[in-house]
């Protein structure tokens, strides 16, 4: 019986693992390095940015989400996107992406910048926040895995939680 | 107004008392429910009549004071006391028999039996305890006399319900056991009740505008209030151990085993009843219905069998045959039963049945048609 | 003062910890004497019955002594239930007049201090560390920005919960000058354990001439060292976070750092503040407190020191 | 003869399963019992590892031995799993085995509740483990306030595991509960009326009451958990309306009384050893039943004192005050009735009655330290400080654990037929003794002296170290004594003298059958008329007879004075509660994740139940239409 | 085939005692209303929470909450009362052993009960306002949770009753099973007025 349960759990432990991993301490390195693709320019003319996939572990990890959510308001994202309905900066819980909608093209929009009013956030913010950051812009429209996504918060409820009844809009 | 209820009040009061005290000097009262009704009836003076009264429009603290008075101190005393006997006796006999014509009323006893049921009376009590509290209720009782009026009334008529049925109606369908988890029951939402009022944010009622006194009020529902039912749920705890070692000394292991004999053989024709009952007492059967009858056993007791005897005084009588107490703690045997029907009192001094003077023939036969009753 | 009796509830200080001590030594010596007189009756019942051979009957005198034992622990706790009431009346702080408001907010896991007053630009603003007048009433009023905390300085007073939601008030008085040290006291998550700052007791006239100083706007960077250590502030991330009076940073994410340099510990009084530890805690909280919210801020060498320069030159 | 006979009969009748399956389908309560009682073992000795790591995490200052957040884990699962796996399943397992045996039946009322329950019981625990296992163990405490557990600040799904635990291990406890009551109720021998019941016995129903009104509060209070966790509901979000003291006012109005829900059972287990070893019937019977049944109802009214630092009105805080402290009088009069009673008796020196005396002290201990706490100033020191801590471990170990544990050796021969090894038996008692009051004594030390409670470290200035480390060997001296005791175990289940019937000479029905007793219980069932039975039991005590021994038939009694009333069927052993309990887990576990695990649940439970409840083949007498 | 008695002792012969028997005699009676025990005390605490939550606001409920319409909830209410009076049949009937009236009280019980599960449903996709709306709406959810869930149960119990009574053959000890049937269907009945009353009538 013993064993049975055990393997049981290690079986499930392989699934779950990443899902429930919390980092705590972030290495220096995590707080410099400055996203996965390491562009020349800021604007580049033509083409738009050839879509190239970065795995960001924040998506897959509820705590890193949780702490996107705590960031998005310490740093006042929401001064200018509200809770993701958008006010001065383009709303950020529906399907329309000015800039793309993959993490390396949100990372990069919050680390360098764009026109209209966006700042650029980088060195200013450390780069692990902003990977956290922007695994809980996505999360908004539901781009992450639905399991890790944060729940409602303890405050004025200005959009749905991600974790609730959707057709409420 | 004010005036009008305050003489209204002291009115029935007085003429309450006066029938109580007349029936307990024309019948043989235990030393303690005159006491007790006094007691009661005092605590209900002093929470209606007088300053308290005065006060309650000013200070909630006070208000619950006195409804709390109304229901757990004035109706568990009036309830002792038995009013209903006492007051029953107090009337000239021409009244009293049209009373009596009046409750034996098929209608007016199902009433009575539906509101005074077990489950029936703590819900009852918990709905007008808790509706009386909802702010639109409760300020119009505080801005008119006539509701605030029917407000006391519920809350005391409801808790007399209560306290009657787990006191008094315990040899009918209640044991003292179920009154313990009524008691507690009582006891839980009274005290939710009291928490919420101390715990709110806000206060309920505008009328009363200090926040302290509102917590007060809930406190005072909460923990004296508490204090009261626990006490009580321990009398009738222990009562009701008490009662659990009387019925067990009884069923001596002789009984025991003749009882399930008994019921082994006992065969359902009503002619071997019949028989056995005559074998038993050496009565017969058919002359003691008639004299039940005559006596009016059934103005107290409900006896199957006996037109117009459905009352609730008394405890009922069915199935008395295979009973194994009398009053009580007498074992059930022939002969204690005709001593129990013709002197009530020479076997239990406070027993509230009284003495009719039944014959001896007549005792014999009440007995043999009691014992058709299984 | 010891070091190790400036956060015990058995050194009071004020008389508010005092009343508490009281009740405590009172209720310490009724159940001791309970504890005793129990042990003696038990150890009588065992000698007397080891030297039985058959268990004897029920003897008369058993209920009496039941009703004298349960009359006697009756009397007891009316007694110390007396003492309880009237050291809770003690307490209260309704109707008592104080000289001062200051506002307390948790954070997870540092404390936000405000000197309250009517001119919002005479408002001090400060982190871990509460001044306190000797032998002044202080109103604390408690507010939690996150989850419950608890605001316990045992040498002072009892503790009140931090509820976010909803402010509770708090009177505290310390009669004796000293240094007094405080601890969350509700399970708040990571840090709960390093969560806890410094309360000073000092005479009036020190504590008016700190909280002038508290009040004032950061001073300006004299030598280059600091101006560069402005810089460095400002243009990293601390300014997101932290704020400085006086310049661009106005960030209320962390502690106000307007007087940092004079504060006597870093990191909700977990270490010392001098310049190893600033240095330390600038670079990497997390070693120290594990989970903090800071994040590591690996810093250009010479920012670094320049920053320290200049958040020491904060006083 | 024809008792021999009667035997092969019965025990073909009441067989019980063998193996995995048998363990699966069996519901006999002995089987139940047992399963209760071992799995909460297991469960306690995982809860003691966890608390022998935070000891030796908090042994030195800024020790390094766990991080924080596993420590915080440990903790709350430390706590969840003594208060939820171990210590009221190992009351409702003891009662499970032994009330019935006591009351001299066959089986309890509903025996697939009970299996229903066990089942249930063990997932949850499972389900915690699991969790703790995959790093995803519950660390907001035992008590999980919010917001610190709600959906903002406890990000995952670690407190949705706890949540569903709670509903899980209370949706078990409530069984077992309803089932013990109607079993002390309705089955017990002819003649028992209530008043002659053994102590031990309105110990488990007092509790089983106090567990009816007690869970529902925070089974209503986890599902509100989840729910503002996984469906974003707002009970607790101040901002929407909501109420973070709401979580407090439930969970306590649960919390106070799960305290008497431990120790209630703990002080009959006391009244029981010390008649056994004083040879004579404990002082005070009516009097003790009141204390308990007294202790049970004010236990309802004094949540609040746990709640004294959130800036209650202060209006209320004597009156809290002064209704905690009632709480003493019932205690002290039990304490006194036991004094007594040695006082009178003979004083037989085995080891349980060893763990009597060590329940005396340190529950006296225990129970003043809660005087303390009751009073308001001192509370607000001493609140969320070690002196908690140790005040509570005092209260629950001292009155719960050490009768237990003398509770155990004395029934170790009920159980299995042999002897616990006296010599071990009282070794383990030393290291049991010294070990607790070396960890926790200086627990009241450290709370005064300004240690808050849950951290999981403090700094080397504070003047904490020496006592720490105290208690830290303490509680390896604690863990010794704990191992002893199961090698006690393993050596005499192997090696112990043979018990015989009734080893001790005591004096209720349980010892009235074999050790340990045969599937059926009593070949003839007894009949008893006395409080303290087999000690007056008279030469010619009728025994009942008269059930069909091919049919699992149990005698009803009446209530009050257990006149015998009617037989009832009972059911043979069968899966299918063992299937609810799991379709039901299945249910609770996927609502962790996705919130259609309820009527994923409910669809399961529904074609459990089903089977539950297929009608079997008529055999007992049919209703004829009446012309 | 009974047990005998064995030699040189007295002995009490239960072998003619019945083999079920009604109300707190029977050991599931007990069960039952333990049963009704504990769910009370759930519904008492919600709608304690429900009050308390009450309290926090200055308006109740608040502001853009908009009921299912009175006459739905008036039409559930309404289909429960009526199912008392055909499950009253059978629970008199039961004790009489007669099985004619139980049958047919239990199938109109069972048509009562389920007309009151479609307007709840009804009721509950009308509900204009969700439970992560404010503490408002999640209360008086929950509190919808909880009875529906009691009432569904209640259904399936009384179909399930009215199919074994019809299939047959019914043993004489169910008849107490089919009184406590009865008395759990009440309670389901009983314990929604007060609810019904407080969400559709509390307002400040």
């Amino acid at each position: 019986m013993t064993p049975l349960i055990l393997t049981l759990c290690l079986l499930a432990s392989l699934a779950s693992c990443r899902r429930e991993q919390r980092q705590l301490r972030h290495s220096p390195q995590a707080s410099t390095r400055t996203g996965g693709i390491v562009r020349d320019a800021e604007l580049q003319p033509g083409q738009p940015w050839p879509e190239v996939t970065v795995r960001n572990v924040s998506e897959e990890r509820a705590w890193d989400l949780n702490e996107g959510q705590r960031l998005y308001r310490a740093y006042n994202c929401n001064g200018c996107h509200a809770n993701g309905g958008g006010g001065m900066g383009p709303a950020l819980m529906d399907e329309s992406w000015i800039y793309g909608s993959h993490p390396e093209n949100i990372h990069d929009v919050i680390v360098e910048g764009r026109p209209n009013g966006m700042p650029s956030f980088g060195g200013k913010i450390p780069d692990y926040q902003i990977w956290e950051i922007t695994a809980y812009v996505r999360s908004m429209s539901g781009l992450v895995p639905k399991l890790a996504a944060t729940g409602r918060t303890d405050h004025m409820q200005t959009k749905i939680s991600e974790q609730s009844k959707k057709e409420e809009k | 107004m004010r005036l009008v209820f305050d003489i209204l009040v002291t009115l029935a009061m007085i003429a309450s008392l006066t029938l109580y005290f007349r029936g307990v000097r024309s019948t043989k009262a235990r030393v303690y429910e005159p006491i007790a009704f006094a007691a009661g009836w005092l605590t209900i003076f002093a929470a209606l009549v007088g300053p308290m009264d005065t006060l309650s429009d000013v200070l909630f603290a006070v208000h619950m004071t006195q409804h709390e008075l109304l229901m757990i101190v004035a109706a568990p005393l009036i309830v002792i006391g038995r009013p209903m006997i006492y007051g029953l006796w107090g009337l000239s006999p021409s009244a009293r028999a049209n009373v009596l014509a009046i409750t034996r009323a098929p209608a007016v006893l199902k009433t009575w039996r539906a509101i005074t049921g077990p489950v029936v009376v703590l819900i009852v009590h918990a709905i007008v305890l808790w509706a009386w509290h909802i702010p639109f209720a409760f300020e119009g009782a505080l801005h008119n006399e006539t509701i605030h009026a029917v407000q006391h009334l519920m809350f005391f008529v409801t808790a007399a319900l209560f306290w009657w049925a787990i006191i008094q109606g315990r040899y009918g369908r209640l044991g003292y056991g179920v009154a313990v988890f009524f008691v507690f029951a009582t006891a839980m939402h009274t005290s939710i009740l009291g928490a919420l009022l101390f715990f709110a944010h806000g206060r309920w009622y505008p009328s009363y505008h200090s926040m302290e006194d509102q917590q007060l009020a809930g406190l005072i529902m909460w923990i004296p209030s508490g204090l009261i039912f626990i006490v009580a749920g321990l009398a009738l705890f222990a009562a009701w151990l008490g009662e659990s070692e009387r019925r067990a000394k009884a069923s001596s292991f002789t009984t025991l085993l003749m009882l399930l004999l008994f019921c082994a053989c006992a065969n359902e024709y009503r002619g071997d009843r019949i028989a056995e009952a005559r074998q038993l007492t050496g009565g017969e059967p058919e002359r003691g219905k008639t004299a039940i009858q005559r006596y009016g056993c059934g103005t107290c007791h409900t006896i199957p069998g006996v037109p117009g005897a459905k009352a609730t005084v008394g405890p009922p009588l069915d199935q008395i045959g295979v009973r194994t107490y009398l009053a009580g703690h007498l074992i059930n045997t022939p002969a204690n039963l005709m001593k129990w029907i013709r002197a009530p009192q020479s076997i239990d001094p406070k027993s509230a049945m009284p003495d009719m003077f039944v014959t001896e023939r007549d005792g014999r036969d009440i007995a043999a048609y009691l014992y058709t009753l299984k | 003062m010891t070091s190790s009796s400036y956060q015990d509830a058995l050194h009071p200080a004020g008389p508010y910890a005092n009343t508490i001590v009281g009740v405590w030594w009172f209720y310490l010596i009724v159940c001791t004497i309970v504890f005793v007189a129990v042990w003696i009756a038990l150890f009588i019942a065992i000698r007397r019955a080891r030297r039985r051979v058959e268990p004897d009957t029920l003897a008369p005198r058993a209920p009496r002594a039941m009703m004298l034992a349960l009359a006697a622990t009756t009397g007891l706790l009316l007694a110390m239930l007396v003492s309880s009431i009237a050291g809770a009346r003690a307490l209260s702080p309704q109707g008592k007049a104080v000289t001062r408001e200051i506002q307390v907010t948790g954070h997870q896991w540092w404390w936000d201090i405000q000197y309250l007053d009517e001119r919002s630009d005479h408002i001090a603003q400060t982190a871990n560390e509460l001044h306190v007048p000797v032998g002044e009433r202080v109103r604390i009023i408690l507010a939690s920005s996150d989850v419950i905390h608890s605001f316990w300085v045992p040498n002072l007073h009892g503790k009140r919960d931090l509820i976010p939601g909803q402010k509770s008030i708090f009177v505290i008085q310390a009669d004796k000058a000293g240094l007094y040290r405080a601890q969350c006291a509700e399970f708040c998550g990571l840090q709960h354990a390093k969560m806890a700052f410094i309360v000073i007791a000092e005479p009036k006239h020190d504590f008016e001439q700190w909280l002038a100083t508290m009040r004032a706007s950061a001073a300006q960077p004299k030598t280059a060292d600091e101006q560069r250590g402005q810089q460095v502030f400002l243009s990293t991330s601390c300014g997101m976070c932290h704020a400085i009076k006086g310049t661009s940073a106005g960030s209320r994410v962390g502690p106000d750092l307007t007087h940092v340099g004079s504060r006597r510990t870093l990191g909700a009084a977990v270490i010392p503040n001098n310049r190893g530890n600033l240095s330390g805690w600038i670079a990497d909280a997390g070693g120290v407190k594990p989970g903090v919210l800071m994040p590591p801020n690996p810093l250009d060498p010479d920012d670094l020191h320049a920053l320290v320069a200049y958040l020491e030159s904060l006083k | 003869m024809i008792d021999l006979e009667l035997h092969v009969q019965l025990a073909e009748t009441w067989r019980k399963p063998r193996g995995l399956w048998g363990w699966l389908t069996d519901n006999h309560h002995t089987t139940i019992g047992m399963n209760f009682i071992v799995t909460s073992f297991v469960f306690f000795l995982l809860g003691g590892i966890e608390a022998i790591l935070m000891r030796t995490q908090l042994a030195r200052p800024e020790n390094h031995f766990v991080t924080n957040d596993f420590y915080n884990q440990l903790f709350t699962t430390h706590g969840s799993t003594m208060m939820f796996l171990f210590a009221v399943p190992m009351i409702e397992g003891l009662g499970i085995y032994i009330v019935p045996l006591m009351l001299g039946t066959r089986q309890m009322s509903f025996p697939r509740l009970n299996q229903f329950s066990y089942f249930s019981y063990l997932i949850g625990g499972l389900l915690l483990y699991a969790g703790f296992f995959l790093n995803f163990g519950p660390d907001a405490g035992w008590f999980s306030y919010v917001p610190l557990s709600g959906p903002e600040f406890a990000p995952g799904k670690r407190i949705d595991i706890w949540a569903q635990m709670i509903t899980f291990t209370e949706i078990g406890s409530l069984g077992g509960a309803v089932s013990m009551i109607a079993t002390i109720f309705k089955h017990r021998a002819p003649g028992m009326s209530l008043n002659r019941m053994p102590l031990f016995v309105w110990g488990e129903l007092v509790t089983s009451f106090m567990i009816v009104f007690a869970m529902p509060a925070v089974m209503v209070a986890s599902s509100m958990l989840a729910s503002d966790r996984l469906i974003a509901t707002q009970f607790f979000n101040k901002a929407e309306g909501g109420d973070v003291l709401l979580w407090q006012h439930l969970f306590w109005f649960f919390g106070h009384p799960e305290v008497y829900i431990i120790f209630i059972p703990g002080t009959t287990m006391m009244s029981t050893l010390v008649s056994a070893f004083t040879k004579r019937p404990v002082f005070g019977y009516v009097g003790m039943v009141l204390s308990l049944v007294a202790t049970a109802f004010v236990g309802f009214g004094v949540w609040v004192h746990h709640m004294f630092a959130t800036g209650l009105p202060e209006l209320g805080l004597s009156f809290f005050t002064a209704s905690s402290v009632l709480i003493t009088i019932p205690t002290a009069f039990q304490v006194f009735s036991w004094i007594i009673t040695i006082f009178h008796g003979k004083f037989i020196v085995r080891t349980p009655m060893l763990y009597v005396l060590g329940f005396l002290f340190i529950f006296v201990m225990g129970g003043l330290s809660g005087v303390m706490l009751a009073s308001t100033p001192l509370d607000w020191q001493l609140h969320d400080t070690f002196f908690v801590v140790a005040h509570l471990h005092y209260v629950l170990i001292g009155g719960m654990l050490f009768p237990l544990i003398g509770a155990l050796t004395y029934w170790f021969p009920k159980f299995t037929g042999k002897m616990m090894n006296e010599t071990l038996g009282r070794w383990t008692f030393a290291f049991f003794f010294v070990g607790f009051n070396l960890t926790f004594f200086p627990m009241h030390n450290l709370g005064l002296h300004g240690m808050p409670r849950r951290v999981y470290t403090y700094l080397p200035t504070m003047g904490w170290n020496n006592l720490n480390m105290l208690s830290t060997v303490g509680a390896y001296v604690l863990g010794v004594g704990v191992l002893l005791f199961m090698a006690n175990a393993v050596i005499s289940l192997r090696s112990g003298a043979i018990a015989g019937d009734n080893p001790w000479g005591s004096f209720s029905l349980e010892w009235f059958t074999s050790s340990p007793p045969p599937p059926y219980n009593f070949l003839y069932l007894p009949t008893t008329r006395d409080r303290y039975e087999i000690w007056t039991m008279a030469d010619d005590q009728p025994l009942v007879t008269g059930f069909r021994p091919d049919r699992r038939e149990v005698l009803i009694t009446k209530l009050m004075d257990a006149f015998p009333d009617h037989k009832i069927e009972t059911p043979r052993p069968t899966i299918w509660p063992t299937l609810l309990a799991g379709a039901t887990g299945i249910g609770v576990i996927t609502a962790i994740f996705t919130p259609w695990g309820v009527p994923l649940g409910m669809l399961l439970a529904g074609i459990a139940l089903t089977g539950w409840f297929w009608p079997k083949p008529p055999h007992h007498e049919l209703l004829e239409e009446q012309p | 085939m009974s047990e005998t008695a064995p030699v040189g002792r007295r002995f009490v012969d239960v072998s003619e005692l019945p083999m079920f028997a009604f109300g707190p005699r029977d050991p599931i009676w007990w069960g039952l209303w333990l049963l009704l025990a504990i769910e009370s005390t759930m519904f008492v605490l919600l709608a304690s929470s429900y009050f308390y939550l009450r309290g926090n606001e200055s308006t109740w409920p608040p502001p853009g909450v908009h009921q299912a319409p009175l006459w739905l909830t008036a039409l559930t209410v309404v289909a429960l009362l009526l199912s008392v009076i055909p499950t009253w049949w059978a629970f008199r009937a039961a004790i009489q052993f007669r099985l004619r009236p139980i049958q047919i009280g239990f199938l109109l019980g069972t048509l009562a009960s389920a007309a009151a599960c479609v307007t709840r449903a009804y009721e509950l996709a009308t509900i204009g306002y969700n439970w992560n709306s404010h503490a408002y709406g999640s209360i008086v959810w929950a509190i919808y949770f909880m009875h529906t869930f009691h009432l569904t149960s209640g259904t399936v119990e009384n179909a399930v009753m009215t199919v074994l009574l019809f299939k047959g053959p019914v043993e004489k000890k169910l008849m107490p099973d089919i009184r406590l049937s009865c008395i759990y269907w009440w309670f389901v009945v009983v314990s929604w007025i007060p609810f019904w009353i407080v969400i559709m009538f509390d307002k400040s």
